[in-house]
């Protein structure tokens, strides 16, 4: 199989006041592939992500998306384009039913056709999307009311109702009880069969190397070579 | 604690629910005549509305302790226009619909009374107490001293002086666009020329620039046409600006005890033009207004410990003109206007009344004189 | 097949689920309001001169806080100056309305320049909902009086406009159109809440960052809520000068501007009869109280303090408590509050 | 010309230094609720009137009318904080904007009913006009090169910013954000009657007095991205210095459109406090 290249970042350099979170890296996410990053605090693994979604801009390197130069591009677009990113609280709006939260993903300009008939479909995938992970039931209760494991999978609906090319998971597994980690192994992997690159940053190592063949160690800002297999990373390892 | 906070809220809205009991005062019996007053009791022109407030309620006790109207009590039904034209429309919508009073009196504020103008078209009859606001139907009525008059004196004055140009400072609001529009008109009556003109908001902080503007342009007298704190920091920058130059003020700071506080920084000579209730006290002991404002003030000092104001006076004459009227030709609307228009020589409070058809202002330039302020204090200038 | 007309029939449900989904969320209780609402516009016609005049000043109130109550409480902005588009609006109604162009063409300008007006300083209120957008709708309302009142030759300066036409020609019209537009407006917001930028712009209230994770572009949500907001303000004006006869500067000062959000808020914001819970409570509130003159805003403070502390639905969310703990279930959710995450 | 620019400048400065002190009063509130503060106007009308009426009607002498003013206004600040604030630290911004809005109110509803509606000129500190101006900038700038020095040096002024910040994170550091809070709310107040005191003379009082001072204070915050009192002073002094000139040099009808003009301008393109 040709490995596509999906998201690739080249020289990307961040620095706060008195300290450099992100001091030239380097990585390319592949169609198909996931990819786990691991390291101790502090070493500038949520920047990188900040940086690859557009949360936050690059001081120095550019990201491209498809060939494409995204570097200065706001993160809506960014999503848009298929990049999905989660955060440890998930992207849950309780003002919103649980559907509206799945749909809530749907394309801007939706395919051509019928108003009603696009809708109606868009619903459907949604609620299909709800089905997977277990919150059918719950489509129409005001988000608010969702659990917080709820909500975390109901992100994932999200995320999958989105078709990503790229999806950027940081610390996918807190707030998950066991039932709900296996709903997210499950969409993982469909979303790699689907072609989609997955990044993966996560304390969690056993769920890191479940779902990942190749696991990175970032450490001081650098991403340093492959991560000793099985061990735990431990926090003193650098950063602060 | 939330519930402390929550209790001793309540009991703060219960006590000022319990002090504001309406203000009637009704000692004759019988079916009270009801009449409206619409004054800006909060709001930027509250100090003005409390004053109309004050003059209206110290007539109601002396009508109604010297047998009210025809026997009947007088019975005043306040509404607080809040100083905005919407509020004044709607008082005087509920006033006339509602509580079926059968005159109004107030609307403190050009745009209150142009809002009103309309509503009041077909009656009651409605004494505006706003001085710069000319009334445009039959039913309404104005309350003091039109206030181009005044800029007429102070352009007769200063043409008789010999000055020839003159600058005015004044409020970007409707105060200082009647003061303008007078200033220029009378000026050009008087040979005189305005030479500038400059604004400042009522909420400003300094004048410096536009004192400088004017200072620059060397005039023979400076008009500053504004109420309340704004004249303070005008006179602090005349004064920090070294501008010796006759300087005149409104008659709408008359009453304020700021005037007083005011004298360090008071222009050398400082002029106002006012009514004669404004300076009773210089009057000659034989003059009319006098013994009657010597009671007037005295009373109103002992029930409001407060000097009385500008607007004291109109809704007190105001007030004072229609019960007259009512005892003479009854409450009907028509009637009460061919009545009023038929007073001459009627002595109030702030002059010498006489109404016709065209002259619905009853005051006029004889009513009115300089008054030189010193140290706050007021007296006839010449 | 059969699978399929199964899956067929529970998305078009689901479809209803949705729509009930943001009725729900804009507090309208299906029929019987709707029925309520459709009523509203008949009452003119019963009332006398009073009542009508009552009715007149309400419906602007209503409309105009109809609006803010959208930007408020669906998008997260904080706007301190909805009285500088009304009164954008009253002088571009009566300026056209002068110049001989038809009332209700004129109040469609009036619209659009508000909404224009609103376009323009949308780049300062949308990257800060909260300060950045409380100080430059305050901004606007001092620069729309100061230049009113500047230009006195064009809009007769602070002494007002007098003899502004009326929008229709027909007694009783004046108190009409505010509440069908306060009922036409009702229904296009809980329309358009309901649309997929409707429900963007929820999120974006709710979490703006998470949203844009989403795909939300938070920014022109909250341009686009800005400028449904102005529109509505800008015909409430129209319809403030053409019944009125008569504007000036001082009728649209930030006084009124407050007194708008503190009905959205004391109504209960975000609610579909929030505005006008609140409208009807500010504007009848003298009349309760009128005693009480010297103690008004002092008064007025201590109301506001009372509803922002204890009950954050407003009198909305009050009044759905009560019923629901009369009724003893669960009937609706009292509208959520912004989801705001430190 | 020359003269009327040296005057306007003045002026403007003399101004924009009152303006400064009350944004410096927005900035030090906002450490502690996140958002602008809409009562600062009334803190410094109230601090003003209560030297007033000491100096005026108890007969205190002004020097020690002074502290006493400025230590009713430490103590209406944590008034506020604590019946009006407290209750709804957590809720979101708009609600804590409106709740300052109703602290407003109430103070000036409490000073319109002990004061009444007349303007006051408080007693001033210093003779002469000069002088009463020269005070008043050089207050304006000792209290922000002291705002900046104890907020950036200090450790309760760490605190506070930090509490600004983000109260989470603070009160994981073990910040008591809390007293943080109360720390604020007293030294806006504190702040607010001292320019009060010092600047009463110069801009007079009256209960009403706050709404305009508010609207020039926030300007200056937030052109200052409510952060930093130096350039909360500086645009405080623009401010002041652009309605001056435009009068100056153009019109003084047309001088609060061009100043707000240009407010709405820079905060299109104004980048501090961004939201996405």
């Amino acid at each position: 199989m040709v490995a596509v290249t999906r998201l690739c970042a080249e020289g990307l350099v961040r620095r706060f006041p008195g300290t450099v979170a992100v001091a030239g890296v380097d990585i390319a996410l592949q169609a198909g592939q996931a990819l786990g990053l691991v390291g101790p605090n502090g070493a500038g693994k949520t920047t990188l992500l900040d940086l690859l979604s557009g949360a936050g801009r690059p001081d120095a390197g550019r990201v491209l998306l498809a060939g494409r130069d995204i570097t200065g591009l706001a993160p809506h677009l960014r999503a848009r384009l298929g990049v999905a990113r989660t955060v440890q609280r998930p992207a849950w709006f309780p003002g919103l039913t649980v559907l509206e939260n799945v749909l809530l993903g749907a394309p801007r300009r939706p395919a051509p056709g019928r108003d009603g008939q696009v809708r109606r479909d868009q619903v459907r995938r949604a609620l299909d999307e709800l089905e997977r992970v277990g919150l059918r039931g719950l489509a129409s209760r005001p988000g608010g009311e969702a659990s917080t494991a709820a909500r975390k999978r109901g992100e994932l609906a999200r995320v999958a109702f989105m078709d990503p090319t790229v999806v950027l998971l940081d610390e996918p597994s807190a707030g998950h009880d066991q039932e709900s980690l296996l709903v997210l192994v499950a969409a993982v992997r469909r979303w790699l069969a689907a072609g989609a690159a997955v990044l993966v940053v996560d304390h969690d190592r056993d769920l890191v190397n479940a779902l990942c063949p190749t696991v990175l160690l970032m450490r001081d800002g650098r991403i340093v070579g492959p991560a000793p297999a099985g061990g735990a990373v431990g926090e003193g390892g650098g950063g602060e | 604690m939330k519930r402390w906070i929550a209790v001793v809220i309540v009991l703060v809205l219960l006590a000022v629910l319990a002090t504001g009991c309406p203000k009637k005062a009704a000692a004759p019996s019988g079916e009270p005549v009801k009449v409206g007053l619409l004054v800006c009791e909060t709001g930027a022109f509250s100090s003005y509305g409390l004053d109309n407030l004050n003059g209206a309620l110290m007539f109601a006790e002396d009508c109604n302790a010297a047998g009210g109207v025809g026997g009947r009590p007088l019975e005043l039904v306040v509404y607080n226009t809040e100083s905005t034209p919407a509020r004044a429309v709607a008082g005087a919508r509920k006033l006339i619909a509602d509580d079926k009073v059968v005159a109004l009196v107030g609307l403190g504020m050009v745009s209150e009374a142009s809002a009103a103008a309309p509503l009041v078209a077909g009656g009651p009859v409605t004494f505006v107490t706003c001085a710069a606001y000319q009334p445009e139907n039959s039913m309404m009525f104005g309350a003091g001293v039109f206030v181009p008059l005044h800029h007429a004196c102070i352009c007769r004055w200063l043409a008789a002086r010999g000055v020839t140009q003159f600058a005015l400072l004044t409020t970007n609001d409707a105060t200082g666009e009647v003061a303008e529009a007078g200033l220029r008109r009378n000026a050009g009556q008087s040979g005189l020329e305005l030479s500038i003109v400059e604004r400042m908001n009522p909420a400003d902080v300094d004048a410096s620039a536009q004192v400088a503007r004017i200072a620059a342009a060397k005039p023979g007298a400076l008009v500053v046409w504004v109420v309340g704190k704004p004249l303070g920091v005008a006179l602090r920058a005349i004064k920090t600006a070294g501008l010796d130059v006759p300087v005149f003020t409104s008659h709408g700071n008359r009453s304020l005890e700021f005037l007083r506080s005011l004298a360090a920084i008071e222009p050398a000579e400082f002029y106002m033009p006012c009514p004669v209730d404004a300076v009773w006290e210089s009057l000659p002991t034989a003059h009319p207004a006098r013994a009657m404002n010597a009671g007037f003030s005295a009373r109103y000092v002992k029930k409001f410990s407060k000097i009385p104001g500008a607007g004291s006076t109109d809704a007190y004459d105001a007030l004072a003109l229609l019960c007259q009227a009512f005892a003479a030709v009854g409450t009907d609307s028509a009637k009460v206007v061919a009545y009023l228009e038929a007073v001459k020589g009627y002595q109030g409070l702030a002059g010498t009344y006489d109404f016709s058809a065209e002259n619905h202002r009853g005051l006029g330039p004889d009513d009115i004189m300089i008054a030189r302020v010193r140290a706050g204090v007021l007296t006839p200038a010449d | 097949m059969n699978g399929r007309r199964d899956v067929g029939v529970t998305a078009a449900s689901a479809l209803r689920v949705r729509a009930w989904g943001a009725a729900r969320a804009w507090g309208a209780a299906g029929t019987p309001s709707i029925l309520l609402l459709l009523a509203l516009p008949v009452l003119p016609a019963l009332g006398g001169r009073y009542a009508q005049g009552v009715l007149t000043d309400l419906g602007q109130l209503v409309l105009a806080a109809l609006g803010l109550s959208f930007l408020k409480g669906r998008a997260g902005v904080l706007c301190l100056g909805q009285s500088g588009f009304l009164a954008v609006g009253a002088y571009a109604y009566a300026l056209c309305a002068g110049c001989g162009v038809p009332p209700l063409l004129a109040a469609a300008i009036a619209v659009a320049a508000s909404g224009a007006v609103a376009l323009a300083i949308s780049p300062a209120v949308v990257k800060n909902p909260t300060d950045g957008a409380a100080l430059a709708t305050l901004a606007l309302v001092v620069v729309v009086q100061s230049l009113v009142t500047g230009l006195r030759g064009v809009t007769g300066g602070a002494s007002g406009m007098r003899n502004v036409p009326p929008l229709l020609a027909v007694p009783g019209a004046a108190a009409f159109l505010p509440w069908a537009a306060v009922v036409a407006g009702m229904l296009f917001l809980r329309w358009f809440s309901a649309t997929a930028t409707g429900r963007a712009i929820r999120a974006g209230r709710d979490d703006p960052r998470a949203a844009a994770r989403c795909g939300v572009n938070v920014r022109a949500g909250r341009r686009l809520a800005l400028v449904i907001c102005a529109m509505f303000g800008g015909l409430a004006g129209a319809m403030t000068g053409a019944s009125f006869g008569f504007i000036s500067p001082d009728m649209f000062d930030i006084a009124l501007a407050i007194a708008l959000l503190v009905m959205v808020v004391g109504g209960g914001e975000g609610v579909l009869a929030g505005p006008l819970l609140g409208a009807a409570f500010i504007y009848f509130l003298p009349d309760i109280v009128r005693a009480s003159r010297d103690f008004q805003t002092l008064l007025n403070g201590a109301l506001l303090l009372l509803v922002t502390q204890y009950c954050p639905g407003g009198m909305a969310g009050m009044l759905s408590a009560a019923a629901r703990r009369v009724l003893g279930r669960r009937t609706r959710s009292a509208p959520e509050k912004g989801g705001w995450s430190p | 010309m020359a003269g009327l620019l040296t005057s306007a400048a003045l002026g403007g400065l003399l101004a924009g230094s009152v303006f400064a002190l009350v944004g410096l009063g927005v900035l030090l509130s906002a450490t502690a609720i996140r958002t602008v503060n809409l009562a600062v106007g009334e803190f410094y009308v109230l601090g003003g009137l209560m030297f007033f009426s000491l100096v005026a009607a108890a007969g205190v002498p002004p020097l020690l009318a002074a502290p006493l003013a400025v230590a009713a206004g430490a103590g209406c600040g944590l008034l506020v904080e604590r019946c009006a604030i407290r209750p709804v630290r957590l809720q979101p911004p708009g609600t804590i904007v409106l709740v300052t809005t109703a602290a407003a109110w109430m103070l000036r509803g409490t000073a319109q009913l002990a004061w009444g509606r007349d303007p006051v000129a408080p007693p001033a500190l210093a003779g002469g006009q000069w002088a009463q101006a020269a005070l008043v900038i050089g207050w304006a700038i000792a209290a922000t090169v002291a705002l900046e020095a104890w907020l950036s040096r200090s450790h309760p002024g760490r605190a506070l910013r930090a509490t600004a910040d983000d109260p989470r994170a603070a009160a994981g550091a073990g910040v008591d954000t809390t007293g943080a809070a109360r720390l604020a709310f007293a030294l806006t107040g504190a702040l607010l009657a001292s320019s009060a005191v010092i600047a009463g003379p110069v801009t007079f009082l009256s209960y009403d007095g706050g709404v305009g001072l508010l609207l020039r204070g926030i300007g200056a915050a937030l052109i200052g991205g409510m952060r930093r009192p130096l350039l909360v002073y500086l645009g405080g002094v623009a401010i002041g210095l652009v309605e001056s000139m435009s009068a100056a040099l153009w019109s003084s009808l047309y001088k609060d459109a061009v100043t707000f003009c240009l407010l709405l301008v820079v905060l299109c393109f104004w980048r501090g406090g961004d939201e996405p």
